[in-house]
């Protein structure tokens, strides 16, 4: 059910780690619902230095997590705010149906990770 | 890549001796059964031998046993059919919250249709609850439906006591035994059961087909109309190289019992001490004594099943989180909320079911795969560092 | 003794490239359909490639097709589904008097239940009237279901006319097409149908399966309840050996019609000609021309088809009278006495349904063993001097 | 379904024909209904001298008038009016369960044929 690409991602993800004093920080999902993210960003410029993430979920949770911090790697913030789910889903070689709503998920919390970057600095 | 298959609860293969007794049915004796010549006659001839097989095993009459499509149509049949046939006695039926989607989807329609159910709870170990079983008896209860042996978690359910408990009542009692035929003692007398659903493809037999027994003197409300065949209860021209095949799959079960049940009793026990002795934070999902010699039902905490589940068929091995049919939903399984292993765990089941031909060999290569995987999805757990 | 067999329509040997093609799904390529592992995929891939397949000879979309466990199956699938669904616009359905017992038990069914049902009659060669079909149309009509061939006398029916009598209607179209499907062209589009029954073991596939068609838009109340297979209009394990040899057969029926169909019609009409050449008082049932390829049913005066079969059987030949279904019961057939041949003919019916495998000289020698049996009997007949 | 002494006795019946000048005719059943037995007997002394009859039918009224037919010839007409479908079915090595009723058919017609010699005799 799941593409080649996305495997292979789920498998060797990328960009798995914490940032110590991250400059935002998001995390969406709760434990109960089986599907917990957590995205930390490091800015510098307007752009985004460095991306990481823990996650725990399924499959489709952590090869977009992992897709999403490297689409957000070196862009702006107003680059990575507009990253959509169809982005990372085509990046991924497609998510089955029944897990398109998972797509959502990575780029919501890069998201929310950059509005925590940007309260913190009042932009 | 040599592959591993420690999801024998979804299904198993087809033993090479089925196929053989279900090959000559293809194309040679291929008659229908009801036809009066020869090639009709042949195929009604191993259409009676195969009944009397399978009743065998069950210690019942040739007559009480109707050949079906499989566990979800004996589980339909049985409980529909009882119900539509008794509802002027009474319109109320016990069935429990751990039930296969067979019954309790089943049993949901019902509801629909103006029966009232009762889903009994289960304790944390997943066996049902005898004494609000007993208490939910009532004049009009006409059917008490619960599963032998769970396929989830592998809990075997106190049937004959139950038996017990309604003796006299005129309760029609209906268990789904499609996971415990063929590894543990499955005796219709013995578990004291008015009907009973079987499946093929569980035990070594071919797919597409399976039974519902039915003692003498039952009636049921067919769910199909058509020909007379299987006395008129399950119309459709009869499946015979599939019938033959369950039947001799039955057979060899019934011979095999002991022995490997033994077999994977002993895999098993040794299984779960080696998860626990290697993986910290692994934890047994259902009782663990009264479960099927085949089940392995683990939890892992702050790892979600699905992806341990995908990182195990990577390296060849195929087990299952819970049940088969929900793998494809994301929700935590019915069966797992109603023994509740807590929220750090409940996402994080993985069912290893052991086949007779499993080894000590596999069972190992499987641990030490599973300790990786697990490793490896902590670390990537937000969670990972409070354990 | 060589056996001769020209009972196609009760049921068919299963193809040898059939058979090839289910062997590796037996126990290599065993996973259950709804497996996440590799094992799974292998299942569910050769589900997806099936249902393609078998969606792509009915000129269907694969999202159409939903596998069963046979024709019974698939017709009150339909049947029931769609009155059960539609129950609140209206509760009346009209079929056939000729129907299969498939559908009319469960129409009679339906009736008990407090739907309305119309038998529709059919004229002497076994046609259905259609201007009583179109009169007995009523604003409460929710669905009309004539099969496409019969099953004892292979008279076809004028489906589409019937589609398009009833066009914008919203009445849902249901088609028995388990006797057509393989002899004549079936495209669903062409036919105009809404929901069509398919069986494999008539089409040199497999006992035990089959499927309906259901046209995208149209809802239907499942049968059964269970796991979300099949969409969750038909649960339980996929019986995946099953369906690809379905699948296959229904590829080689599909490619071969043309061919097939030629030669057992040359087949057909040699052997109606020569039995009314040799044997007086031979009376063919059904009409002439709108009939299956493969259908040879006739009437011999003052003889009785049983003995008739059973005579023509110790000398090796398989036939039937009527339907298989009904072979084991005296009455007439339904079918016979809803073209009434008349009170000497009713009883002396034979059907011969040719397989695309018979050839001349069997046609030869059954046409000769059916003389000798006829004067045989009729020696023995009370009425035997009359003629 | 059927036993072999049965096809046996179908296929070679014993006694088919019609009696010129019999003593008495019976016949049961009608075309409509798929079943006609004609049996003819021949008397004298009080002995069933010749018994032969006709059937239109299925296979086990045929091998049932068949069998009749022998156990009756030679027999005092008080036995043979005492010949029972269960002397009939287990001289045949049994009649299938929905055939049963046949079984009755042919005693029951040769019965018809002995009251007929008895009403044109008077007896
Ligand atoms: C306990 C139980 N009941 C019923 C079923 C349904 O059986 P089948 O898939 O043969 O319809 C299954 C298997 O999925 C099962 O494990
Ligand atoms: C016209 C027709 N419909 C339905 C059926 C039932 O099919 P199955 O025996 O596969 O259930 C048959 C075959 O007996 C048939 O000939």
């Amino acid at each position: 059910m799941y593409s080649k690409k996305l495997l292979e991602e789920f498998t060797n993800p990328k960009n798995v780690g914490i940032i110590e004093n991250a400059d935002g920080v998001g995390q969406l999902g709760n434990p109960a619902d089986g599907d917990v993210i957590t995205i930390y960003i490091k800015v510098k410029n307007g752009i985004l230095e460095d991306v990481k993430f823990k996650a725990f979920g399924c499959a489709a949770a952590i090869a977009t997590s992992s897709m999403v911090t490297q689409m957000a790697k070196g862009r702006t913030i107003e680059e990575a705010m507009h990253i959509t789910k169809e982005d990372v889903a085509e990046a991924l070689g497609g998510l089955p149906p029944g897990k398109m709503d998972c797509s959502n998920f990575a780029p919501d919390t890069l998201r929310v990770a950059i509005e925590d970057y940007q309260k913190k600095n009042k932009v | 890549m040599k592959r591993i298959y420690m999801d024998h609860s979804a299904t198993t293969h087809v033993d090479p001796k089925v196929l053989e007794a279900m090959l000559p049915y293809f194309a040679e004796k291929f008659g229908n059964a009801s036809s009066l010549h020869s090639y009709g006659q042949e195929a009604s001839e191993a259409l009676s031998l195969s009944r009397e097989q399978v009743a065998q095993t069950l210690g019942a009459q040739p007559t009480e046993i109707i050949f079906t499509s499989g566990g979800t149509e004996s589980d339909n049949m049985a409980i529909k059919g009882a119900a539509y046939m008794c509802s002027s006695k009474g319109r109320h039926i016990i069935t429990s919250v751990i039930e296969h989607p067979a019954v309790l989807r089943t049993c949901e329609q019902l509801e629909k249709e103006g029966f009232e159910v009762t889903y009994v709870p289960v304790d944390r170990d997943g066996i049902v609850d005898l004494q609000f079983l007993e208490d939910s008896i009532k004049e009009e209860t006409i059917l008490i439906s619960i599963m032998h042996a769970n396929n989830e978690i592998g809990t075997i359910q106190p049937i004959t006591e139950i038996s017990k408990l309604i003796e006299g009542k005129g309760i029609i009692l209906h268990t789904d035994a499609v996971q415990s035929v063929g590894k543990i003692p499955t005796d219709v007398n013995e578990l004291g059961v008015d009907m009973l659903s079987i499946s093929s493809h569980k035990i070594y037999g071919p797919k597409g087909v399976g039974a519902l027994y039915m003692r003498d003197g039952i009636n049921i409300l067919p769910l199909l109309q058509g020909g007379g065949h299987e006395r008129g209860l399950r119309p459709g021209t009869e499946n015979i190289p599939g019938i033959v095949g369950f039947a001799k799959a039955m057979s060899i079960a019934h011979e095999n019992l002991e022995h490997d049940s033994r077999h994977m009793e002993h895999l098993r026990d040794s299984m779960i001490k080696k998860i626990c002795g290697k993986i910290p934070h692994a934890k047994l999902n259902g009782h663990e004594k009264k479960r099927l010699p085949n089940n392995v039902n683990m939890s892992f905490k702050y790892v979600e099943g699905e992806s341990l589940l995908m990182l195990l068929d990577m390296k060849g091995v195929a087990v299952s989180t819970g049940s088969a049919c929900s793998s494809k939903s994301q929700k935590a399984s019915h069966v797992l909320s109603a023994i509740d292993p807590g929220v750090d765990y409940i996402h994080g089941s993985l069912r290893f079911t052991l086949g007779k031909e499993n080894t000590m060999e596999e069972v190992d290569i499987v641990v030490d795969l599973l300790e990786e995987a697990v490793i490896k999805l902590r670390q990537m757990s937000p969670f990972g560092e409070d354990i």
